[in-house]
């Protein structure tokens, strides 16, 4: 009972653990481009919370934050980037369906 | 138990959150699915006191780049309610790999021995004392607030002030046997706080000074610092509270703040510890700036008609 | 910098006894003030426009007119248009409406209402109201209206391209005092009008009105409420919304007003300190400490109220401006002001530190500041006391002779 | 709606052969922009708070930018044509009045000018006199609501208001005249109705004098207002030659710089013996031709319009002859046809009338500004932004009363 009402560590890295598979499992399922950039957002949260939580009860100092920071940051860059690329995908194939876009040939 | 019922609440969001994401089949509704986990995540960060983070995932995350998803759906979606559904087998082979996938993660985390605790490098017999199990006093804000309105600091060994007093600060002070000195200007801050025998104060005696002060003399009262080093030297002071003093109590010295939440030490760290990361990602996000204005610029010249002069 | 009085646990009751009683004063202030604005706005825009506004309901100047509208649109049917995405569309309103009362949480009134003690108020705060915008984007998209969505994708790049520069005018006072919380920020500027943050040098200046443009578009009030503009998308991304749903997105809008002056105020006009300091002596002395954050209250609140007025005053004077416009203004001319601002307040800190140059230039900012502020009220109260009531009763009142036919010569 | 349910139900089913989705995609991207978003179907009305009525056009739309817009109209056709072969000539004025409601007096003037040329009528000189008089003041309330609803499509409220509290005053004073506030059918065949009451035209002076001053109020808040210039100059611009080319008229021509006002043109009344200008645009924002220049082509002629009324009012006491000519108790005009047009406050308003020698006219047919000035509409408004259509449709100013008949 103890191990339920007090938080520590572990509640974390399972709940981290489970929303990665998440993530990973959405990345497999979504044929959808964006649908598998929002996975990919799921597994940075993921990771995001076993930093905040290493930070939190582990060395207790800031670098887990400041990561943190950083994948927050560059999640921003990666969904423009990712977006950038699905427009033009979607310009020339008029899906945002992956699976169509297995010739590489402009 | 309110921290229990927190978790538990944003945990079960952010879950709600993820499998919406997973089990949806309309982009959009994925996005919003998305926007539960992300807000379940800014609180877990708050819960675990990283305010600054939460805050920043709000604003970049759920303000900015969710927005960046949704507007891309909106200009990419022939129709919002199309759908790709994936096959009953890539389904199955999704839904068992990630299953073990969690099975196993779980199992790692469950059968491995985190290291919970400072990083105490130069002071490994800290560690070895059972620092752990130590009975730090959970409430330490009155002899805090005391030592403010006194104006006392502390430095460490070298003689660098550790910042403002604090939980930590005082802490360590008490535990490390570091020197307590008077605060002051910029300048003298490196004169110790000495006792009857003129030398250097240790924390311990510095708690047992504030002790025998006349209460007049105090900006608490008897019973409150009685009670706060009642608490510090009690033997059953509960595990969560030796975890939060121990994390307080990190190496760094820019670990906390005046108030407690480590956002200055974040900027601190991002122009000191952290500089070159910090460039390397500005770096990177000029790159990625130019790219994505590269990748959606107009192809062909819009022609130009005879309205809007723009 | 001005120590800061201390800070005292505001009742002594159980936390969280403490915590309701705070919570429901907070809501129904909120709910008051965003009622208030819905009326205070049309009375506003009716003086300007040499009309009456609500006149009827409740007896003077129909001071329940908003209250019956609030009854009348929660009785009113709640239609979801036939091919909408029925739970989005039923989610939207709260998810706009929810933050924007939300963000009331983390703003202080005064030294002692200032109920959520964290360090970074000022990001807390953007942090809620940033998620405020895709209540909005959602409820256009879920519509299923060419309209909605129209003002759905107008709300999204806007509101994306603004919190830039809103977020960069902000960092300036927050730069200047060296804080992350609104309370430190307020306090700093206690002590008389010149040492409110917008008169301390020029860049802070500019800053305000950068960030006041800003919040403007932020808010999508006018000149930049492009995404409901009602000439162009009908009512935008709430055209298919009715009764309660409705109100939720309206008075979100309301509540938000009051955010956005009053972070101005905080910010850049001394938050609760009068101008003369005399709120700030009042705090140092213990017997008058209460008094103090009474007062105080009462001062950010009519500093908040002015600057909601001047967003109305605004939006009954200021056509539209075309989305190309919204974002050539951001991208242009505000992002590239809050950026020199931003480096110029550092420079600033860094060159005068203090002495009589600084002084110097705050007497002199202050002076055209209060000097604004002045010719402000003065045109206030001309239009209000000689201009607008002269002309529509002088000069109808002998045409009603008119209307009784006379025989022609 | 129509797109979406197809693509729901096929979106899965069916996914074009990547080759020939390449082939297309690369043509349409030859021809098009940058992002290659959805051109979509928008009807801006006929409920549409800014087409002034029931003005239907269809966008066609590739986000922000219009690439085509096609007016639809005859959502509010009342066989008014058919209407006046089936009654007398002085029986159709009413009918006139709810052709351009905003400009009732101008076009009663209109029709009755037409049948009174068919008919041979020689109108007393007071009665032209007033019948100017109420044109022009009709014309100041015009142009008031098209400037008053232009900021409403530009989305600024207050310019509204204060020109119709303008307007109203000259509402009071056309109630004093004629009992009717909208629908005056005051001017009318062979006259005006009745006199002028005692006293009305000093009020009217007294209008004139309030009304001047204000139209520089309107000046400071609507037409030198900065966001206004930007919505407007260089927005819809409609050169010359293409203005003459569509048979625009009006302010709609006179904005695109072309001096042509048939009150000027073809003096009649007692329009050849008043002093005023004719108003162009000359550009003084952007390009001639503008949505600016248009409007401000109305700020100007009611100035133009309080010169012509004051001069009116100085004269009118010299004027001989009653109200009204002597009229037959039928007016039967002789067989023939006629047609007579005047300057409307939106353009040349035009009756074709024929009559075969009795009580009921052959045929009437409307020359409508409103109509013929809106044909140009998809040629100002292909390629521009979505927020430009109501700047371009409220610049055109359309009744569409009048536009459908």
């Amino acid at each position: 009972m103890n191990h339920v009402l007090h938080i520590g560590l572990n509640h974390y890295l399972v709940l981290a653990a489970i929303l990665f598979a998440a993530g990973l499992c959405t990345m497999t399922l979504k044929r959808n481009a964006i649908g598998i950039l929002i996975g990919v957002e799921l597994v940075l949260n993921a990771a995001n919370v076993n930093l905040i939580a290493f930070s939190h009860y582990g060395t207790g100092l800031i670098d887990g934050q400041v990561t943190a920071i950083f994948v927050i940051v560059l999640a921003a860059a990666e969904a423009a980037v990712a977006l950038a690329i699905f427009l033009n995908f979607y310009n020339r194939l008029a899906t945002v369906d992956v699976d169509r876009g297995d010739r590489l040939r402009g | 138990m309110l921290e229990a019922i927190l978790f538990y609440g944003f945990a079960a969001m952010a879950l709600a959150g993820a499998f919406g994401v997973l089990l949806s089949r309309n982009i959009v509704r994925t996005a919003v699915w998305l926007l539960a986990t992300l807000g379940a995540a800014a609180g877990l960060y708050f819960l675990l006191g990283a305010m600054f983070v939460g805050a920043i995932q709000l604003i970049v995350y759920a303000g900015g780049t969710l927005v960046l998803i949704i507007f891309g759906v909106m200009l990419t979606s022939k129709n919002p309610h199309m759908r790709f559904a994936p096959r009953r087998a890539e389904v199955a082979v999704a839904a068992v790999v990630c299953l073990a996938l969690v099975g196993l993660l779980v199992w790692v985390l469950l059968h491995s021995t985190w290291y919970v605790g400072p990083i105490v490098q130069t002071r490994a017999q800290w560690a070895q004392t059972g620092v752990n199990e130590h009975p730090w006093a959970h409430d330490l804000q009155a002899v805090t607030q005391f030592l403010d309105a006194n104006h006392v600091a502390i430095v460490d060994a070298k003689g660098v002030p550790c910042g403002p007093v604090t939980l930590a600060g005082l802490a360590r002070a008490a535990w490390y046997e570091l020197t307590v000195m008077p605060q002051g200007d910029q300048g003298d801050r490196r004169q110790p706080l000495h006792d009857a025998d003129g030398k250097p104060m240790s924390g311990d005696q510095l708690l047992a000074e504030l002790h025998a002060l006349p209460p007049q003399d105090r900006a608490i009262d008897d019973a409150a610092l009685e009670s706060a080093i009642a608490a510090l030297e009690s033997p059953d002071a509960p595990a969560r509270t030796v975890q939060q003093v121990a994390y307080a109590c990190g190496d760094a010295d820019l670990l906390t703040d005046a108030d407690g939440d480590g956002t200055r030490n974040i900027g601190l760290g991002f122009l000191g510890v952290y500089l070159l990361p910090f460039e390397v990602i500005s770096v990177l996000l000029l790159a990625v700036l130019i790219g994505a204005a590269y990748l959606a610029r107009p192809r062909v010249p819009a022609s130009g008609g005879t309205g809007g002069g723009r | 910098m001005v120590p800061a009085p201390d800070y005292i646990p505001l009742i002594n009751l159980p936390r969280p006894i403490e915590a309701v009683a705070v919570i429901a004063v907070y809501l129904g202030f909120v709910s008051v003030v965003a009622m208030f604005f819905i009326w205070w706005e049309r009375k506003v825009s009716a003086h300007m426009q040499s009309r009456l506004g609500p006149m009827r309901v409740g007896g003077w100047h129909g001071w329940s007119q908003s209250l019956a509208d609030g009854l009348k649109l929660l009785s009113k049917e709640d239609l979801i248009p036939d091919e909408a995405d029925r739970p989005l569309f039923r989610i939207a309103p709260y998810l706009a409406f929810v933050p924007a009362f939300a963000a009331f949480a983390v703003l202080p009134f005064s030294a002692k209402f200032a109920f959520v003690d964290v360090s970074i108020t000022v990001v807390l705060i953007f942090g809620i109201l940033a998620l405020e915008v895709l209540g909005v984007i959602l409820g256009g998209w879920a519509s299923n209206s060419k309209w909605s969505l129209y003002g759905a994708m107008r709300e999204a790049c806007q509101i994306v391209s603004y919190e830039i520069p809103l977020g960069l005018a902000v960092l300036t006072p927050v730069l200047t005092v060296g804080s992350l919380s609104l309370v430190d920020i307020s306090i700093d500027q206690g002590g008389g009008i010149h040492r409110w943050l917008a008169f301390r040098n020029p860049f802070l200046f500019v800053s305000f009105g950068v960030f006041f443009i800003a919040s403007l578009a932020a808010n999508k009030r006018a000149p930049f409420d492009l995404p409901e503009s009602e000439s162009e998308l009908v009512a935008g991304f709430h055209t298919e919304y009715s009764g309660m749903r409705f109100a939720m997105f309206f008075f979100a809008e309301y509540a938000a007003m009051f955010l956005i002056g009053g972070l101005a105020a905080l910010l850049y006009l001394g938050g609760w300190y009068d101008p003369f300091g005399i709120v700030l002596h009042m705090e140092h002395t213990p017997s008058l400490v209460w008094w103090a954050a009474l007062a105080g209250a009462g001062i950010f609140v009519v500093k908040a109220f002015t600057m909601v007025f001047v967003q109305m005053w605004l939006r009954w004077t200021l056509p539209r401006l075309r989305i190309d416009q919204v974002l050539y203004m951001c991208v242009k001319v505000l992002l590239p002001l809050a950026c020199v601002n931003l480096l110029g307040v550092a420079l600033w800190a860094w060159l005068f530190p203090g002495g009589a140059a600084q002084l110097a230039v705050q007497i002199v900012l202050t002076v055209i500041g209060a000097g604004g502020a002045g010719a402000f009220l003065a045109i206030l109260v001309w239009a209000m006391f000689f201009r607008g009531r002269g002309i529509t009763v002088s000069m109808l009142k002998p045409w009603t002779n008119l209307l009784h036919r006379t025989e022609s010569k | 709606m129509l797109d979406r349910d197809e693509s729901r139900t096929t979106a899965s089913l069916i996914i074009p052969d990547p080759v020939d989705v390449d082939v297309t995609r690369d043509d349409a991207a030859g021809v098009d922009s940058d992002v290659m978003t959805e051109e979509m179907l928008v009807n801006m009305g006929p409920q549409h708070p800014s087409t002034h009525g029931v003005l239907r056009v269809v966008l066609r739309t590739d986000g922000e930018m219009v690439l085509e817009a096609t007016p639809h109209v005859g959502y509010l056709h009342r066989c008014a044509e058919k209407i006046g072969e089936n009654l007398q000539y002085f029986q159709f004025i009413p009918y006139t009045d709810r052709m351009d409601y905003l400009a009732g007096m101008n076009n009663n003037l209109a029709f009755a000018l037409a049948v009174e040329k068919l008919a041979g009528l020689e109108v007393p000189e007071r009665a032209q006199y007033i019948r100017v008089i109420f044109a022009e003041m009709n014309r100041i309330a015009s142009h008031l609501v098209s400037m008053g609803t232009y900021g409403l499509d530009l989305g600024a409220f207050t310019p509204f208001l204060y020109a119709f509290r303008e307007r109203e005053l000259i509402l009071d004073l056309f109630e004093a005249a004629c009992g009717a506030r909208l629908t005056y059918s005051y001017i009318t065949v062979g006259g005006v109705t009745d006199d002028i009451p005692a006293g009305w035209l000093e009020r009217c002076v007294e209008f004139l004098d309030y009304f001047e001053p204000k139209i520089k109020e309107y000046n400071d808040l609507l037409s030198y207002n900065h966001i206004f210039i930007k919505r407007t100059a260089n927005v819809g611009v409609i050169p010359p030659d293409r203005a003459i080319a569509w048979g625009l008229s009006g302010p709609v021509l006179r904005g695109s710089g072309v001096a042509w006002d048939l009150r000027k043109a073809t003096p009649d009344l007692v329009y050849g013996r008043m002093d005023f200008e004719v108003c162009t645009g000359k550009g003084r924002m952007g390009a001639v031709g503008d949505c600016w220049d248009r409007y401000f082509v109305r700020i100007e002629e009611m100035e133009q319009s309080v010169r012509i009324v004051r001069q009116c009012i100085d004269q009118i006491g010299g004027a001989a002859g009653g109200h009204k000519a002597k009229m037959p108790k039928i007016l039967k005009p002789p067989a023939g046809e006629t047609y007579y047009g005047i300057e409307n406050p939106r353009g040349e308003l035009g009756f074709l009338v024929i009559s075969d020698g009795t009580a009921v006219p052959y045929r009437v047919k409307a020359r409508g500004p409103s109509f013929c000035n809106l044909a140009i509409l998809n040629e100002v408004a292909t390629d521009c932004l979505l927020a430009d259509v109501p700047a371009i449709v409220g610049s055109i100013d359309v009744v569409m009363g009048e536009v459908d008949r």
